[in-house]
């Protein structure tokens, strides 16, 4: 109620940290969909007699151990990273947001037990549960992100719960109702819309948690499987030669950070546009 | 001799002022009230004098106290502050440390002022009852405390350092009728009893008029009109200060309308308890009684208000008439069907609305103003889409506004004209009763005028049914034909206006009535 | 105040009882045949259906589940597969460098990042806030085996200074076993100090611009006083939630990171029991770890509301 | 300033490089990649097991050497009965346990009456089933008849799974082994290091070393680190991809040998197309061994032909058999009805030789048009699918078995392989002892394995040892699978 100007005149992307972050988190991400469609090299094709090289103009980032173009399995190790840390967040997304949203309509027994579950996964060190399922279902990306994906779930439910509870006591909500819109209309029209951007904010730092995931798993053998590759399993890989060649450590590992790093600059950011009373809702689960 | 002198003040936020060359001076023991609407600046000049402006603010011009420039320096800053100049501040209930108790958090300002001698406990107690806390008071947390009782509390903080200045900045408008008028009686009394000068910032006419003796009207960071208050009040020269004048008084006329005839709304024993969140299951808490047994009548063509303290249960019992909410005992019936609340036919719907209080909260931010409006159309599932259009554009233009502003987002509007397409969405189903919830009070004093006429004419124009729901009694006296107050989940007494008014029965509808500040000036002519 | 803690731990004994069974259930599915595991490759199929019947695997799945939990009441944990000894024995072993990684890491964590948090918070908007702020993103983005690994390379490769790896017994030689636990720790607690420094730094942002911090200024404290008296206390209430989950994180990132630097923890206990198929240690340890930290988080929701009136006394308002 | 002083005394305090003595060191600190889940070897098959306390805690009546020879040990000589069905072993006299109780023909016919009983656990218990009766003649003498002869009786009497234990401690060997060894254990850290010391009361002759720490290191960049940073002295066996470092580096001594294992390429024999003689001769066409030993072993380890060691005596060379040839490959697949090939899945087990290797092979069959799907398997899966399901199409592994080359003879094994010459020659081979008879009979055995091309034969594992350049009598090869320790001494 103090006098001040109205936030709405700070412009979306004058934020030079939301700027940086979104546009390198969209190059990298274009880096990987080209890795679909062309790569330099082809990554299945093993030429030993052509192993760790150096950069030159045919092989911009050098050459692997199995004498693999480095800018080709940079190129689709961040696709790899990309996808599989997208499914973690898309299970949490498609399944936590809902149930947030129903915890927070139906209230009572069924908030109950939607936030007892939450608390339960929370219980859980998501990590070494992550090992545990790719144990039993086998080593894959896929296992892996199935595995991060189901602790993905109370975190956006948690959001979810929280971005409606602030917007349930709204009055439009209660003029939707009035009109006579169930719930799920209501939820579709009036509840998804306004906290979609906290659930995106959410979604990048999971994503950027994804990747370092993928990347933990792989380190112990049961993330993204060869002939596939990902940035974490390209560290991995790089580990034994990183006093004989320390590049192929090197370059995977900073791409990671870079890419950690633009997610999160991007989705804090985005944070930082959003009304600060809503900041708070997701900043409980900052920690992995 | 001035205690404060303040020379073409300009504070701006990245080149934008918002308080453009203000200059005015308060005397020793001088009432000086600053008057303006909301974004007008007013909090920011206090903030200056205080020093305590928002980082990125840009300041210039010069603020002599006592003789002294103002330092600044924050250390030199600090060090006037509480001890010379002291301030309250408008939200209670965030503006005390939540985890430091009452008593303390009042030590540390004495301690601070250099005023803590002898026993602190003792001290902090005399200053609690001074604001009229009780000295227990001291020990309880501030969410232990009432929204009047924290206002009390940040009182007797400003007072702990004994300050030649205090400043006052909307220390009222957070809080109900009843605790307001407490408030500004104290502050009255604090500042003859202490010789004490003080600066009042409100937007509330009645509140300036009743504690100063100068006063400064603000309007966009300009100081529009100032001088001493029967000048101004008596004779404004500036049209702003006549618009708030006039919006004080909101002296509508009462238009033409149908005549009352039968019962349109009857509840019967409505009563609404909701389950508290228990503290454990060792410590279950009783259900909270929001209604107990809520018994009247709405009659077609009549327009019924609802006074009463806030928490008394208005908001509950509009929210199940309309079908929000469900009661957990007794009954409704509106054109002899019964309903319990959300069981409310939708066959009915169309026929029942709600005016929400929060200009801001009734429209979703994503819409187009045009999409919320026509919203409640999908309760008239017979209607063509061609009527279905002219109904919109009628609707909008029944409310004042025009039919192209209906693609443009809820931000685009003020606040009056947003209550406008709220009370447009209100009535497009052409209801029968329309329940308004506190339909003016979170708008500026100067647009409420407008929307009560509007209210008015629609009434006449449709033959509308209202329940009118406020604690402002001056309203109730305009739109009403007849009261009920409420306390605590029971209707305490029903009456007309002038009955009620003049000659109240009940202590707490008598309160209510004393609660409210004389009218103050002439009525200006528009 | 007794009765919140006594509601809580009510619940944590709940959830303790179906992490139990959902752990149990999950890893009876589990494909794979510990025997066969043991014997290896060329073991005849009688020799491995004798070291079945020797681990009781043959008993039906309620059966072993209730003894399972029976036993856990009285401290039994039951006997390893692989290695034949009380899984409480073998887990008890292990927390010797758990617990003191973890409580190191989790000082290290709040004792960088906290700081490191309230700096950049004071100091908003300057070049040391930026800087801060970049190291804390990086901090949070550098995966921690592949940071184990360059701190390995620099102090125990080349400085020499540290261990690479490896554990010396509390008992045998206590600063050697402190030194083993230095590298690991920071591995551990990087990222999550660069968590708590952003969240610190929030946190403290908007407790520098609430309304009481105004309230304290008003009474004549400077801003920073102000901040330090008032502001921090309650820039703890989220800072506090964060530390009572990065237990959880810090926990699980033993297994990376006992790996990294060889030790001799739980984490890589339940990594290998998983690898070998000891169902029985996999699922005494999960247990043991999920009892942990909802035993943490029990203590953060004390420690709550020991700093919050409002949780201690949830009147009405 | 002062906080770096600070600093550098600490890290002098906590000083773990040894400073030199004038005497030679007789401890010794070694890396190993996976920790043994217990440590009797007569109840597991890990190598782990035998890498701790084969020949070094425990010992058997022979004894196997770094050429692979059987020499005496607890045995120190045997008479062979003409039939080959009779083995009269003459004790070592004084030799004791660790516990302090004295070995005798009793602990003989304890041990072998433990692993041929019927609810014996031993891994290799198939090896010992020819055992007809164990007698002890006298307290120094036992008497082992067989079913039938076996020529390889005296090796596998030498094996880690038939070392001697007592009745008083062996139910507990699997804690706290005690064997008659040069070496005694004393303390095991679970999950970090374990440490063996040099037995007083040792009834042969005294090892150099008193005291050996194993170290488990599972990561192979951890193990390179350590071994630099000078936390242990050597690892038998690693990861052959960072050898170039430790070979520039003057501080270590790179020792490279052989060990048993011969990594293939295991096709299952049963299973269309696999099943198609010319299918595995084309697939025996396009593997390029020196690239795999390239890319999967750094280089390291010898090209095979067959299933059969190099450093073997009765070893021939037969990687000729199907020379590296794309246009033969693709001749013999067309003749087999394949002219563009096929698709078939690659299992694989999780160690690199496979991974790696299963990307290179698939890279190169690519290039006669065989598609490959690699999966990537953890071992319980591997053992369960692959193994002893057979549901594989093809996969990579190590067969690191001593004089395995009878597994062809089983046509239940996973390989899928029936064939009644195979098994003929091998039914001739157990019942021969005379060394030239079998000599001809195991070169036949090779011979028909890689005419048949049952498996793609790559390589044969190399040891990889790396050492500090101080110690020396390390073993070169691994006949069999142990870090034998009476030999291994500091030299300053």
């Amino acid at each position: 109620m103090t006098d001040l100007p109205a936030p709405e005149k700070r412009v979306w992307l004058r934020h030079p940290s939301l700027r940086i972050g979104a546009v390198a988190s969209l190059v990298f991400l274009l880096v990987g969909f080209v890795s679909i469609a062309w790569v330099p090299y082809p990554i299945e094709v093993i030429n030993v007699g052509a192993a760790m090289q150096d950069p030159s103009p045919a092989h911009w980032l050098g050459t692997d151990h199995l004498g693999r173009d480095m800018l080709s399995m940079i190129m689709k190790g961040t696709l790899t990273s990309f996808v599989v840390a997208a499914i973690a967040v898309a299970i949490g997304a498609l399944i936590g947001v809902p149930l947030g949203l129903a915890a927070a309509a139906w209230g009572g027994p069924a908030e109950w037990f939607i936030l007892r579950v939450n608390d339960f996964l929370f219980a859980f060190p998501a990590l070494i549960i992550a090992i545990l399922i790719t144990t039993i279902f086998g080593p894959s990306a896929i296992n892996a992100m199935i595995a991060v994906g189901i602790f993905n779930i109370p975190v956006f439910a948690r959001v979810a719960r929280g971005g409606a509870l602030s917007l349930k006591t709204l009055d439009y909500v209660g003029a939707a109702r009035l009109a006579g819109m169930g719930p799920i209309e209501i939820a579709r029209r009036h509840i998804l819309p306004n906290i979609a951007s906290l659930i995106i904010v959410q979604a990048t730092i999971q994503l950027a948690l994804g990747i370092l995931a993928e990347a933990s798993l792989s380190y112990v053998g049961l993330g993204t499987q060869p002939p596939a590759t990902s940035l974490g399993l390209m560290l991995k890989d790089a580990q034994t030669y990183a006093l004989l060649k320390p590049s192929l450590a090197l370059i995977p590992g900073i791409t990671i950070i870079l890419i950690v790093v633009a997610l999160n600059l991007a989705g804090d950011g985005l944070r930082d546009q959003l009304d600060p009373k809503l900041r708070r809702l997701g900043g409980a689960r900052g920690a992995a | 001799m001035a205690l404060l002198k303040v020379d073409e003040l300009t504070v701006r936020f990245g080149g934008t002022p918002v308080l453009d060359a203000v200059s005015f001076e308060i005397g020793k023991g001088q009432r000086f009230g600053v008057i303006g609407e909301s974004g007008s600046g007013k909090t920011m000049s206090a903030l200056a004098i205080m020093g305590l402006l928002p980082e990125d603010a840009e300041l210039s011009g010069t603020l002599i106290f006592d003789r002294e420039p103002l330092p600044a320096d924050e250390e030199a800053r600090a060090k006037l502050r509480g001890k010379r100049i002291a301030m309250v501040f408008q939200e209670p209930m965030t503006s005390l440390n939540p985890l430091e108790k009452a008593g303390a958090q009042v030590a540390e300002a004495m301690h601070l002022a250099g005023q803590a001698q002898g026993d602190p406990r003792a001290d902090v107690e005399r200053l609690f009852v001074e604001v009229g806390l009780e000295p227990g008071h001291a020990a309880r947390y501030p969410h232990e405390l009432s929204g009047g009782q924290r206002q009390r509390v940040m009182i007797a903080m400003a007072l702990a350092g004994k300050p030649d200045l205090l400043i006052c900045d909307e220390p009222t408008s957070a809080l109900d009728l009843i605790t307001q008028r407490k408030v500004i009686d104290l502050i009255d009394r604090i500042c003859s009893d202490r010789g004490m000068a003080l600066m009042f910032i409100s937007h509330d006419l009645k509140a300036v008029a009743a504690l100063c003796t100068k006063i400064m009207v603000v309007r966009r960071g300009k100081v529009v009109e100032m001088g001493d208050k029967l000048d101004v009040l008596g004779h404004p020269k500036h049209d702003y200060t006549k618009l708030l004048l006039a919006a004080g008084r909101h002296r509508a006329r009462t238009l033409m309308r149908a005549p009352i005839s039968g019962d349109m709304l009857v509840a019967r024993d409505l009563t609404k308890r909701f389950r508290q969140p228990d503290v454990s299951i060792f410590e279950p808490r009783p259900p909270l009684t929001a209604l107990d047994g809520v018994n009247f009548t709405i009659r077609s063509g009549e327009s019924l208000a609802l006074v009463g303290p806030s928490g008394s249960g208005k908001s509950t019992l509009a929210r199940i008439i309309v079908g929000l909410d469900r009661a957990t005992k007794g009954e409704l019936e509106f054109d002899h069907q019964v309903y319990h609340g959300t069981d409310l036919p939708r066959t009915l719907r169309r026929d029942i609305s709600l005016v929400f209080q929060d200009p801001f909260g009734s429209f979703n931010p994503r819409l187009t103003i045009g999409e919320s409006v026509a919203e409640p159309l999908r309760l008239e599932q017979g209607a063509e889409f061609d009527e279905l259009g002219r109904r919109i554009v009628e609707v909008v233009q029944a409310v004042g506004l025009s039919p192209d502003m209906l693609n443009r987002f809820p931000h685009e509007f003020s606040g009056g004209q947003r209550q406008r397409f709220a009370i447009a969405r209100a009535l497009i189903t052409r209801p029968r009763l329309v329940v308004l919830d506190e339909p003016v009070s979170a708008l500026d004093v100067s647009v409420r005028g407008e929307v009560l006429v509007l209210l008015n004419r629609l009434r006449a124009d449709y033959g509308l049914t209202f329940l009118v729901i406020s604690h402002d009694l001056d309203m109730v006296r305009i739109v009403a034909d007849r009261v009920m107050v409420m306390d605590k989940g029971r209707i305490i007494e029903t009456g007309t206006p002038a009955q009620l008014l003049d000659k109240p029965q009940e202590p707490l509808t008598k309160e209510l009535i004393a609660a409210s500040l004389p009218d103050v000036g002439i009525v200006p002519v528009l | 105040m007794i009765r919140f803690a006594l509601t809580k731990f009510l619940g944590l004994a709940a959830t303790l009882l179906v992490a139990a069974a959902i752990t149990f259930a999950a890893l009876d599915i589990l494909p794979g045949d510990p025997a066969r595991f043991i014997l290896g490759i060329n073991a005849t199929p009688d020799a491995v259906a004798a070291l079945r019947e020797q681990l009781g695997l043959d008993a039906p799945a309620l059966q072993r589940f209730f003894g399972w939990i029976g036993g856990m009441f009285v401290g039994d944990f039951g006997l390893s597969y692989t290695q034949g000894q009380p899984v409480g024995q073998l887990i008890a072993g292990r927390l010797g460098v758990t617990i003191p990684l973890t409580v190191i890491a989790m000082i290290l964590s709040a004792g960088i990042g906290l700081p490191i948090g309230i700096l950049a918070a004071r100091r908003r908007g300057s070049f040391a806030d930026a800087g801060l702020m970049v190291l804390a993103q990086l901090g949070v983005a550098i995966p921690n085996f592949w940071f184990g690994m360059l701190l390995v390379l620099l102090f125990s490769v080349t400085l020499r200074w540290l261990p690479p790896g490896g554990f010396v017994p509390w008992g045998e030689n206590p600063f050697a076993a402190f030194a083993s636990l230095i590298l690991p720790s920071i591995a551990l607690a990087l990222p999550q100090a660069a968590i708590l420094a952003r969240v610190m730094r929030t946190a403290l942002v908007d407790v520098q611009g609430s309304d009481y911090i105004r309230t304290a200024r008003a009474k004549g404290l400077t801003l920073s006083e102000a901040v330090w008296k008032h502001g921090v206390r309650n820039a703890m209430l989220p800072v506090l939630t964060i530390l009572g989950l990065q237990f959880a994180y810090l926990v699980a990132g033993t297994v990376i990171v006992e790996n990294v630097f060889y030790l001799p923890g739980l984490g890589r206990l339940i990594f290998d029991a998983i690898s070998a198929r000891d169902l029985i240690l996999v699922r005494s340890s999960v247990i043991i770890l999920v009892l942990a930290v909802i035993g943490t988080m029990f203590l953060t929701d004390l420690a709550y509301a020991w700093v919050d009136p409002r949780l201690r006394s949830r009147k009405a308002e | 300033m002062a906080l770096r002083t600070a600093v550098a005394a600490f890290a002098l305090a906590l000083s773990f490089v040894g400073i030199a003595d004038a005497a030679p060191r007789t401890d010794l600190r070694i890396g190993l990649v996976l920790e043994p889940p217990a440590l009797d070897p007569t109840a597991g098959a890990a190598a782990a097991i035998d890498e701790v306390v084969y020949q070094n805690v425990f010992e058997g009546l022979t004894r196997i050497d770094e050429t692979g020879a059987v020499q005496p040990a607890l045995a120190s000589s045997w008479d062979v009965s003409a039939d080959g069905l009779s083995y009269t072993f003459h004790l070592v006299e004084g030799a004791t346990f660790h516990d302090g109780t004295t070995f005798d023909a009793d602990d003989v016919v304890f041990t072998y009456g433990r692993i041929t009983a019927a609810d014996s656990v031993n891994a290799q218990k198939a090896l010992y089933a020819g055992i007809d009766s164990v007698t002890a003649v006298n307290a120094n003498t036992v008497e082992i008849k067989l079913k039938g002869p076996d020529g390889l009786f005296l090796f596998n009497v030498g094996r880690g799974d038939a070392v001697i234990v007592a009745p008083e401690s062996a139910a507990n060997n699997a804690n706290t082994p005690i064997g008659t060894g040069p070496f005694k254990f004393v303390n095991w850290q679970k999950g970090a290091d374990l440490t063996l010391e040099q037995y007083a009361g040792y009834w042969g002759t005294k090892p150099a070393l008193t005291k050996v720490t194993y170290v488990f290191i599972n990561d192979a960049a951890a193990r390179v680190n350590a071994l630099l940073a000078g936390s242990i002295d050597g690892i038998n066996n690693t990861d052959a991809s960072t050898l170039p470092v430790f070979k520039a580096d003057p501080r270590f001594k790179v020792v490279v040998g052989s060990t048993e294992g011969e990594t293939l390429l295991v096709q299952n024999n049963a299973k269309a197309p696999f099943s198609d003689l010319k299918v595995r001769q084309a697939i025996a066409h396009s593997l390029d061994r020196a690239e795999i030993i390239a890319g999967a072993s750094s280089g390291y380890g010898t090209p095979i032909g067959s299933h059969f060691p190099p450093h073997s005596k009765d070893y021939v060379d037969l990687t000729g058999t199907y020379p590296y040839d794309l246009d033969a490959a693709r001749k013999l697949l067309a003749e087999a009805d394949y002219p563009d090939g096929f698709s078939a899945t690659l299992k694989l087990p999780p160690v690199p030789y496979a991974t790696v290797g299963g990307q290179i092979v698939a890279s190169q069959l690519a290039k006669v048009g065989i598609k490959l799907t690699q999966v990537n398997l953890d071992w319980n899966q591997w053992l369960t699918d692959v193994f002893t399901n057979k549901d594989y199409d093809l996969t990579i592994i190590s067969h690191v078995e001593p004089f395995d080359i009878g597994i062809y003879a089983d046509p239940n094994y996973y390989f899928g392989y029936n064939d009644p010459d195979f098994q003929a020659i091998m039914k001739q081979l157990n019942e021969t002892t005379d060394e030239a008879a079998r000599k001809e009979l195991l070169i036949a055995a090779q011979k028909r394995l890689a005419e048949q091309a049952v498996n793609g034969y790559l390589f044969e594992l190399a040891q990889t040892g790396v050492w500090s350049a101080k110690l020396e009598g390390m073993w070169q090869n691994a006949p069999v699978e142990g870090v034998v320790l009476s030999g291994i001494h500091w030299t300053e």
